[in-house]
């Protein structure tokens, strides 16, 4: 059961995982799949019975024509060298179910995601800014963000200076 | 002396004899415990650096020995800020309030045998019931501050000093029992006659000085003003010489618990070859010296543990010191 | 003073709500927490975090894989060469860059130094925290003789940059070996004292004794990593576990402890600074000798060009696991990097174990688990 | 009793405790004295500087432009122009930002005539913005290889 190869034949059996969207290899893992969005709970699930916990989520802002992202879950084990990278491919404005209550890292990860790119996910329970700012409305990490909106801070204090203003050091007090 | 007299006549020529008297004292007193506050800030700095394996302030003055007068004119310099919503009345008092305890204490306790300013009969119970009204202010700071770290600054601050009074009185009873008197003078003079009473009552020398590390508010029992989980305590909103009235004041209440300590236990005034005072001050500096070294040496208890401790320790342990000695005392001779 | 209160009935009126940090003197950096309180004990803790977020991870798509070299020990500024070396590591295995023996040995010498380093200064703040201010100093005597060690390799004192892939950018001095022993026996002749002045100390005993408790179950939804992890009783460490680097030839334990208390965590930290010790000594004396870079200004003098792929790649930090995620698109930027930060899902557990503690614990308790704000805000 | 023994541990290890800080109390300090001790900085990496070789007396920036491309964070201005008669550039504007500077070492890597290195400088200090910038030419006063002809 605990062994990566025989974990993912089982999500395999299961039909929960689906063929890959592109053909981007992944590394530095034991095992990795593609899971299907509406079979990532149940996946998720089986892993933790497997002893695996929650390790990282990456979202990765895809330039599909269609618009996607994919999701780039690793599961890992304490006792052994097992990481299990899950792969989720998600058109960009279809919600992915969350897994916050399968894992309690989650719940971060997810609002990460969230503000970062715009990942929807269902039945979080608090889709909330968690490292920007509240209220902040855009989401920096997609590759179509170029620059920052006018802050809503004062920054005449960190307008970059210029070489062409400098002054000779001694001439000040 | 002469000087003295000659201004306390000259006072009394337009004052009266107890007035003036009565102002030189008070004058003396302030001079002395405003010397007292600048040289224990200072010492206990540089005793900090030197447990510390450094050196402490040493720009200001030979080895830094002017840093707490910087520090003060820093303070008095320091713009004196008032935050919205506080309990105005009660905000400026507390600061003022404080200390007026500790002044009235360090009034009472007997410099020397021939001379003191006060020979009061009731003297060690009228410094134990005064230095339980410190933490009043205390609690109006917190309260007055309108901020709630303050306030459970200020609870802390009641609540530890109620706990740790009890242990206090105990232990300067058993001093009583075996003295007679709740005169502080006789208290001391009986010493003389035998041996100092922290021979005779370590428990209770023990009991009293873990009471005053608490009723200091220092560590291991700085919870009131724990800066690791409360900011400052009570005094997170004071700034400039209002904070400094209570620096003042703590400083001047270890000054004020060493010196009673010192003439509970360690015989007070006497001493061969130096005057009675100075022999005061070189045991109340030894008890402070202590007092410092395990400031710097312990991490702070836990507020249950604190109370636990007072309540479950060493009242207990004190009632029974108290049983002991008065059996001894009034059973045996 | 009041924090985001939803709404005044959503409120109990037995209870308050208090807002400690960002800007308090025990939240290590910029941490918020929204505390809502019952006397002084915890009802709930919302922990807020943020204020350091600079975008370490948007930086890294618009920079060049060396040129992002110097972002990755501003991430954990206390174990900068760990994290310094897993970014050179992961590009390295992604590109299929040799690396020399020297430099492999090299590198896991300034990081186990690091590491006690780390260490040392997690014990200092963890007693500040506490109440007790002297340890702190010792501590940072210790760590100041160490710091000056990896000066005279990286030239930084906290911020190290040497890592370069394929190696490091400086090496070891000829006396590096001696200097270095005589900081290790230092550090050995202290052992002792720092358990005569906080371990054994009953203040010290009765504060982190029972506190703070996190289960396994626990662990394993959040994630927890690290010594949290160990004092937890799970003997998960990535050296051991996916060793990388030259960390397969050298001989190490990894402390455990069943409690799972902050006091447990202050012991498996110790003994693993004397791990770290044990590791060092021994990759002192293999130290081989050649080369301590395959190419000078690999992917610096020439854009680094990565094949395409998603890599992860992990180490163990100072205060846990740290992973790497680089996907790559063949481009001579990274396509997305994302870093597991071990503190993220250390400090998310709090959440579930801070209630019903006392506000004097969530000090001992936050202290304990040691927390790096810029990394978990990267 | 067994609550007396735990008892006598704990006070016990509470003198231990008193010894070692006691032990320190009369030993050496271990701090340095800042402004009026110096560290030993022959190791530190502080900002960067051009390197003065011994046989020409001078640097040998050719501003290539080598280090511009490599710094992460855009602390380069350098300009240059060719001498008459010469074959290659020389630098004639050599300002760091230092403010910007994250002392990575990148630009040291990549020089191609080994001409930039850490200084040991280590107490920099500003009190305006403007002045982070550093002239690494000045140190070298008048450029001779422009000497005498308007630049």
């Amino acid at each position: 059961m605990a062994a990566p190869a025989e974990l993912v034949r089982l999500l395999d059996e299961r039909g929960w995982t689906a063929e890959p969207p592109t053909a981007h290899p992944m590394s530095g893992v034991s095992e990795s799949r593609w899971v299907l969005p509406e079979h990532l709970v149940a996946a998720a699930r089986a892993l933790k019975e497997a002893g695996y916990f929650y390790e990282s989520l990456t979202c990765v802002d895809r330039l599909d024509p269609q618009g996607a992202f994919e999701l780039v879950l690793t599961f890992a084990r304490w006792d052994a060298p097992a990481r299990i990278g899950v792969r989720v491919w998600t058109p960009k404005d279809t919600p992915v179910p969350s897994l916050a209550g399968v894992f309690g890292i989650a719940e971060w990860n997810e609002r990460e995601a969230w503000e970062l790119f715009g990942v929807e996910f269902s039945g979080h329970p608090k889709l909330r800014w968690l490292l920007l700012p509240d209220g902040t409305e855009f989401r920096p990490l997609l590759k179509s963000f170029t620059a920052p909106p006018p802050s809503i801070y004062d920054d005449s204090l960190t307008a970059p200076a210029s070489p062409d203003d400098r002054t000779d050091p001694d001439t000040h007090g | 002396m002469t000087l003295l007299t000659g201004l306390r006549d000259w006072i009394a020529g337009f004052l009266g004899e107890f007035l003036a008297t009565w102002l030189l004292g008070a004058a003396l007193i302030m001079t002395f415990l405003a010397f007292n506050v600048l040289f224990l800030v200072l010492a206990e700095r540089k005793l900090a650096g030197h447990f510390q394996r450094r050196v402490g302030p040493m720009e200001v003055g030979p080895h830094g020995s002017l840093q707490s007068i910087a520090d003060m004119i820093k303070l008095l310099g320091k713009q004196i800020l008032t935050p919205v919503a506080t309990d105005r009345f009660v905000y400026l008092l507390a600061p003022l309030m404080v200390f007026l305890p500790t002044l009235c204490v360090a009034s009472l306790i007997p410099l020397t045998g021939a001379e003191a300013f006060a020979n009061q009969p009731y003297g060690l119970l009228v410094i134990i019931a005064l230095s339980g009204v410190t933490v009043l202010s205390i609690f109006m700071a917190g309260w007055s501050s309108n901020n709630k770290y303050a306030v459970l600054g200020g609870m802390r601050s009641v609540s530890q000093v109620i706990a740790y009074e009890i242990p206090v009185l105990l232990a300067a009873l058993s001093v009583v029992m075996i003295a007679q008197t709740t005169n502080l003078r006789q208290i001391v003079e009986a010493q003389a006659n035998t041996h100092w009473y922290v021979l005779y009552q370590p428990i209770a020398a023990l009991l009293f000085f873990i009471g005053i590390t608490a009723e200091t508010n220092r560590a291991p029992f700085d919870i009131p003003e724990a800066e690791s989980e409360l900011v400052g305590g009570f005094h997170t909103e004071y700034s400039g010489m209002r904070f400094a009235m209570f620096f003042f004041a703590e400083y001047t209440n270890m000054l004020v618990l060493g010196a009673l300590g010192a003439t509970l236990f360690l015989g007070g005034w006497l001493g061969p070859w130096l005057p009675g005072p100075v022999w005061l001050l070189l045991k109340t500096y030894a008890v402070i010296f202590v007092l410092i070294w395990v400031r710097w040496t312990f991490p702070r208890l836990r507020f249950d543990q604190l109370m636990s401790f007072a309540w479950k320790l060493l009242i207990p342990v004190a009632l029974l010191n108290l049983v002991i000695t008065a059996i001894l005392v009034h059973g045996v001779g | 003073m009041t924090a985001q209160t939803p709404t005044l009935t959503a409120e109990p009126l037995d209870t308050y709500t208090l807002n400690m940090g960002p800007q308090h003197p025990s939240t290590h950096g910029v941490l918020r927490l929204v505390l809502t309180l019952r006397g002084e004990k915890l009802v709930h803790v919302d922990p807020v975090i943020g204020y350091g977020h600079r975008g370490h991870e948007k930086m890294a798509e618009n920079r060049t894989y060396a040129q992002f070299l110097p972002n990755t020990s501003r991430q954990d500024y206390l174990s900068g060469v760990i994290y310094n070396n897993a970014w050179c590591e992961a590009v390295e295995k992604l590109a299929g860059i040799p690396v020399p023996e020297r430099a492999l040995v090299a590198r896991v010498i300034l990081a186990e130094f690091n590491r006690l380093a780390s260490h040392l200064m997690w014990i200092g703040a963890y007693l500040l925290d506490l109440g007790g201010w002297t340890p702190q100093l010792y501590t940072w005597d210790d760590r100041e003789a160490i710091l000056f060690l990896l000066e005279s390799v990286t030239g930084s004192r906290l911020t190290y940059c040497t890592g370069r892939f394929g190696g490091l950018s400086r090496d070891l001095d000829a006396d590096f070996p001696a200097r270095a022993r005589v900081v290790l026996k230092k550090l050995k002749d202290r052992w002792q004292e720092y358990e005569d002045l906080v371990e054994g100390n009953v203040i010290f005993v009765q504060r982190t004794r029972g506190v703070g408790i996190f289960t396994k179950e626990q662990c394993q939804s959040y994630g927890v990593t690290g010594s949290s992890l160990r004092a937890a009783g799970v003997a998960y460490d990535v050296r051991k576990v996916e060793p990388y680097g030259a960390y397969p030839r050298f001989q190490f334990d990894i402390p455990t402890r069943p409690e799972s208390d902050a006091f447990a965590r202050y012991w498996v930290r110790v003994q693993e600074m004397k791990q770290s010790v044990r590791i060092i000594e021994q990759a002192l004396e293999q130290l081989p000798d050649g080369p301590i870079l395959t190419e000078r200004g690999l992917g610096s003098k020439k854009r680094l060009k990565l094949p395409v792929g998603t890599q992860y790649y992990a180490v163990e930090a100072a205060r846990g696991a740290y992973g790497i995620l680089l996907v790559s698109e063949g481009g001579t930027e990274p396509y997305r990097a994302k870093f597991r930060v071990p503190s993220y899902a250390n400090l998310a557990v709090m959440q579930d174990v801070m209630p019903g503690y006392m506000v004097a614990d969530l000090v001992g308790i936050l202290g304990s688990i040691d927390v790096i704000i810029p990394e978990i805000d990267r | 009793m067994g609550y007396l023994r735990r008892f006598a541990t704990g006070a016990w290890s509470l003198v231990v405790g008193l010894k070692v800080t006691a032990n320190h109390l009369f030993r050496r300090r271990v701090t340095l004295f800042y402004p009026h001790e110096l560290p030993d900085a022959s190791h530190w990496g502080g900002p960067i500087e051009l390197v003065t070789f011994p046989a020409t007396g001078t640097h040998d920036c050719i501003a290539c432009n080598a280090c511009v491309r490599v710094c992460p964070s855009d602390c380069f201005t350098v300009e240059g122009k060719r001498p008459e008669g010469a074959k290659k550039m020389r630098a004639t504007k050599f300002l760091i930002d230092f403010s910007t500077c994250s002392l990575c070492g990148l630009c040291i890597d990549v020089c191609p005539t080994d001409t930039l290195q850490y200084s040991q400088r280590y107490d920099e200090a500003f009190y305006t913005r403007n002045e982070t910038f550093n002239d690494l030419l000045a140190p070298f006063g008048e450029d001779p290889t422009f000497a005498g002809k308007p630049t």
